[in-house]
């Protein structure tokens, strides 16, 4: 098996073995969702108008969140020592970590977020752009999340932390991510946005393993 | 069942790695500001041993992270086969480092565990090794049972495990004899012997026994910087 | 690029310059803000408030001017571990960040009268926001650790990140903006006049020099602190070497 | 004194235009007085150490 | 020196020397608040429509990611068994922690959230009613926070379930928060809703530590 | 510097605590489903001491955290002075644990640390005592220093030196010899004899050196649940 299979496998298998964390992202992102008509009220049209924008940005929020304790764990018993000493290429170990990630946290978001929607009215139009807006944009949060990971390492509080230095370099993807629903909703094509968010995907599966990877090499000194 | 490290299976022969000495020379390493020891040089002959002592303090721990490459160091080279190691990964590949920390996953089995060592380092992962390795540090009927459930010797003897799963020249371990009973010391000591007779190298930092015949000793206190050389540093 | 990673031929440089920046700051000062009070003229459109503009765009122009110097020392830092890069960014950052924090206090003060409401999200003011949390970011992560060498590395890694980042969030945002907003309000809508162009140049080369000469004296600092650091270390270290014999 | 007043007014938004430059000069002025009082300190306590590490020498 | 003020100066000073620590939940709030125009859109009057809901709900988002790590680092490092072992009572170490909590987070919250609120255009009789029913509202969160951050030690993804655990319990505290907002906007006194939430408090006041209390020992266990 | 401790400042006169015998019978517990030991019994008299030994995983750190009233027993009773213990509150008050843990706060300084933990447990907080304590394990110098840049055995001691900060009747020691060189062995020998002359009793995990003159060995394997109450258990 190559060092990235190997990899991968185990986070999945951790994974499964605590299940309990796949679930409490999308529980996460249910119960913050569900927080707003509480907040702003029950009107179908006002949540109707926010329904995208709450989705994403909850989203965003859940996945960052789960984000927070990606390398951290092996960072505390001592794992990322000994990953670092594989002789492997680091960014290799990086993105079998980030796709662990996203497989566990961005799938399961992506597939209720169809439920969530149903509870804010999201009108029937929003449905199609909204998955694949977030089918493209979550893996594009875990990679650029896992850079901001590596980078708290060793602080306290790393999560509120991880949130202010991640959640700017977020911004672009939520905007296109709404962007998409919102054309869908006046009826124009959600394709461009849904083009851009691609291309952000691939820019930061260029660039993200390296910087992880060096954030965490000066981790690890 | 150390023996069969060495004949058995025929896992571990010392054909499995390319045995070679390690040397460093004019190390200095700075840890927080603060310089730890300078002007130290050493070396490992291919099977030898080198022991490092010193007070708490002194800087075992720094200089063994500094051996395998995770810490830089502020001046001076080191050296496989007296070629200056600059490619870290490469050097990477030939260590196993044994440190504070035992990087055990509390969910996987203490087979699993062992397991993802294995195909990490060699590519692939067998049975047979496995099953030796945790006969090496008398494991065996804790296999299946998650590292969660481990007391601290126990960990620590997992830990140390992996050294055999995935044969490797170079040996770097941080006080390997803590919070081990006696049994599991004997266990320790004939790994190290049975790895040096393949032709490895290994460096033992450690406060009381050492766990090798012969080998050198490296007293890290003899390599404090003076408060002189402190002062002109900037 | 070596000759300057020597601290002491840096700041040989560095102090050098020093006495001229901080003149030219106070002569610009001196003669720039009574430009800008009380000699100009107010603008036919925006009046008295005009005088706002001169601070607005100095602070504008330094925070982003202060960002690139900060992006640069963190490359520099990165790539030839030249540490008096390191030091100039991380001597910058909280400068930029107040600049980016005067940026948006006198935007929000001239926007009340102008456009009577403290804040849009138009595309530039939103833009200047972000460049704002992106300080804020810097100057956490390199105070959260408890070794500060390890958190020179990751803000230098994380300025590096947001400088890429950076046009992305200015394009992402400019367009977002025109597609929800079609402009009501737009920022540039005034021409400008030949009497503007002397104070708020005199205030640009003030609020410059004014940078320089404080990044002189906050390297200094710097430098001090860390000798004084090793200073403090290097006594244990003495001791700690004559413990054997103890 | 009218023209003064008439000038403090600043034609009726002097709620605005003092309050900014009130505001700068509280940013450019806090900054250099932070550095300035750290450089001092820092200062004062390099001489401290160094004349401290002298002493300690001479009773070597 | 008491128990309770020995614990109170510790923790105070620990945030103090860790200084970034009050900054990141304070920068997290704004983050998050400010992400919302770039889910809904900049348009002024759905902003102010939502304001309040979006202010209040993020609040409670910032304060539960900071909650996260309350007793972690003390029970990670061994503090916490220690702790139990003082021969003092428990609740008062907690309260003192939690109070530590309050005064480092809470209070930096409550001084931002009219600024933030002006980005949200929130109509001008709002911001008094939102401060103090912030004011009444984070103790509550911080005492219920910390039932929960007891309850989730020694999982991985702490945060995460934390979440999940105390949100709910949450709701009662965002909608009386809200409804004192939207009472003020309407004409109305809000006075009512913020005697609910006082009355919340000292509820809270009675029985978490000791809830937190009991939770803590099973977590050393 | 230990001397100190017994005269000196007057801080630690026998009479600062009230010394007692600690004594359980007919424990058993339970870790992670499964029985670690039952029927156990011991006494320690004030002043005695009571050396834990028994191989890795055979119950030392699960019986010290039963002591101290961390974990609760699945049988029996723990007494002090002969009285059950009822009260785990009252009993926290008077006995000291270190484990394997440190409980150490990297951003206070070592003083500071010493300090937290004296006044939480006195109620004030003196400079002498502090200083006591820090000359007992040799830590004076580092005083002023973030706890942050200690290294294993430096951090180790300043946990050990919450011992004699504040005087209680019984100490409950896991492995306290892990990572410590030669004098810092030999300062906790006297530090654990010092208690001991003024009527304290103490408890001891040890693999090697016991740091204790006579005192009684408790050897865990000898109560040790036969494989088969083992795997009823399941
Ligand atoms: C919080 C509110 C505001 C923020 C954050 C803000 C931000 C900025 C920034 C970043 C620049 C520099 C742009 C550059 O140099 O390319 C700038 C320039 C400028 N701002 Fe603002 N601004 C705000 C409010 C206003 C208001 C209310 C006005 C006037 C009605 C205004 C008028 C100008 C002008 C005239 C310039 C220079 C013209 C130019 O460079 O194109 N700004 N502002
Ligand atoms: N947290 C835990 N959960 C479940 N089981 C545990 C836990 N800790 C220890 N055990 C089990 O209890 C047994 C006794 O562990 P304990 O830590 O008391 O041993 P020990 O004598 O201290 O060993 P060591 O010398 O290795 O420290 C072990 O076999 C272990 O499997
Ligand atoms: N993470 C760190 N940051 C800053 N300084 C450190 C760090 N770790 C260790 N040090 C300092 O470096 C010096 C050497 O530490 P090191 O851990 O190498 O000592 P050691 O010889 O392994 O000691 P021990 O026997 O206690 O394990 C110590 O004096 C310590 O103050
Ligand atoms: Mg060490
Ligand atoms: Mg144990």
């Amino acid at each position: 098996m190559s060092v990235f299979s190997t990899v991968l496998a185990r986070d999945l298998r951790l994974a499964l073995r605590q299940s309990a964390d796949s679930l409490t992202v999308v529980a996460f992102f249910a119960i913050a969702t569900v927080l707003f008509p509480f907040g702003v009220g029950p009107e179908t049209n006002v949540l109707a108008r926010i329904a995208g924008g709450v989705l994403w940005v909850t989203a965003l929020l859940a996945a960052l969140l789960s984000l927070d304790r990606i390398f951290a764990v092996d960072f505390e018993d001592g794992t990322l020592d000994q990953l670092v000493l594989t002789g492997a290429p680091l960014p290799v170990v990086v993105l079998a970590k980030v796709c662990a990630h996203w497989l566990t946290t961005g799938v399961p978001l992506i597939l209720v977020s169809p439920i969530l929607a149903v509870t804010l009215h999201l009108p029937i139009a929003g449905y199609v752009p909204l998955v694949f807006a977030l089918l493209l944009g979550t893996p594009t949060v875990s990679l650029v999340g896992a850079v901001g990971a590596a980078l708290v390492l060793g602080t306290r509080r790393g999560g509120v932390l991880l949130s202010l230095l991640v959640l700017p370099l977020y911004i672009p993807v939520l905007i296109f991510g709404t962007a998409a629903v919102e054309a869908a909703l006046i009826g124009r094509a959600s394709t461009p946005m849904l083009s851009v968010l691609a291309g952000f995907m691939v820019l930061a599966l260029t660039f993200s393993p390296w910087a992880t990877a060096a954030a965490l090499r000066q981790a690890v000194e | 069942m150390v023996r069969r490290m060495d004949g058995g299976t025929g896992e571990f022969q010392a054909g499995d790695f390319q045995a070679g000495s390690f040397s460093g020379a004019g190390l200095a390493c700075r840890r927080g500001g603060r310089m730890v020891f300078s002007g130290l040089a050493f070396t490992v002959a291919p099977g030898g041993a080198l022991v490092l002592r010193g007070a708490n303090g002194s800087g075992k721990t720094t200089l063994l992270r500094l051996m395998a490459g995770l810490t830089a160091a502020v001046a001076g080279q080191l050296a496989w086969d007296n070629r200056a190691i600059d490619d870290p990964d490469a050097h990477a590949g030939r260590l196993r480092f044994i440190g504070h920390l035992d990087a055990i996953k509390p969910a996987l089995t203490v087979a699993e565990n062992l397991r993802f060592w294995m195909s990490l380092w060699r590519g692939e992962s067998r049975d047979t090794v496995i099953t030796d390795a945790l006969d090496a540090f008398d494991l065996r009927r804790l296999a299946g049972f998650p590292a969660r459930l481990l007391s601290a010797g126990q960990r620590h003897r997992l830990a140390l495990a992996r050294l055999v799963v995935a044969p490797a020249p170079l040996w770097l371990l941080d006080e390997p004899g803590n919070a081990l009973d006696e049994s599991s010391l004997a266990a320790l000591a004939r790994a190290i012997a049975a790895h040096r007779a393949r032709g490895g190298a290994v460096v033992v930092a450690s406060h009381g026994a050492a766990f090798v015949d012969g080998g050198s000793t490296l007293n890290l206190g003899d390599f404090a910087p003076t408060d002189d050389a402190h002062w002109s540093e900037q | 690029m070596h000759r300057f990673a020597n601290p002491t031929q840096f700041m040989r440089i560095a102090n050098a310059i020093y006495p001229w920046a901080a003149g030219l700051s106070a002569i610009l000062f001196l003669v720039g803000l009574p430009v800008a009070l009380v000699t100009s003229p107010p603008d036919y459109q925006q009046g008295e408030t005009v005088r706002i503009f001169y601070i607005h765009v100095s602070s504008a122009w330094m925070m982003m001017v202060v960002y690139s110097a900060m992006a640069g020392g963190s490359a520099a830092f990165l790539i030839w571990r030249h540490p008096m890069a390191n030091l100039v960014a991380k001597a910058s950052a909280p400068m930029g960040a107040s600049f980016a924090a005067l940026t948006l206090l006198t935007g929000m003060l001239w926007g009340q009268p102008m456009w009577g409401t403290f804040w849009v999200w138009d595309a530039r003011l939103t833009s200047t926001l972000i460049l704002f949390f992106l300080y804020l970011g810097y100057l956490a992560l390199g105070d959260a650790f408890e070794d500060s060498e390890r958190g020179d590395k990751a803000a230098a890694i994380l300025a590096l990140v947001g400088s890429v980042n950076l046009p992305i969030i200015h394009f992402s945002v400019e367009w977002w903006n025109t597609l929800h907003q079609p402009s009501i309000i737009k920022m540039t809508g005034f021409t400008v006049d030949g009497s503007i162009l002397l104070p708020l140049f005199l205030m640009l080369g003030a609020f410059t020099s004014y940078y320089v000469a404080v990044l002189v004296l906050r390297l200094r600092s710097e430098l001090l602190a860390a000798k004084i650091r090793n200073a403090r270390m290097s006594q244990v270290a003495v001791n700690q070497a004559a413990q054997p014999a103890e | 004194m009218d023209a003064i007043l008439k000038y403090l007014d600043m034609g009726g938004y002097a709620a605005w235009v003092w309050p900014a430059y009130g505001l700068a000069a509280v940013a450019l002025g806090g900054i250099l007085f932070f550095t300035l009082r750290d450089l001092k300190t820092r200062e004062r306590e390099f001489e401290a150490l160094r004349s401290a590490r002298r002493g300690g020498e001479s009773s070597l």
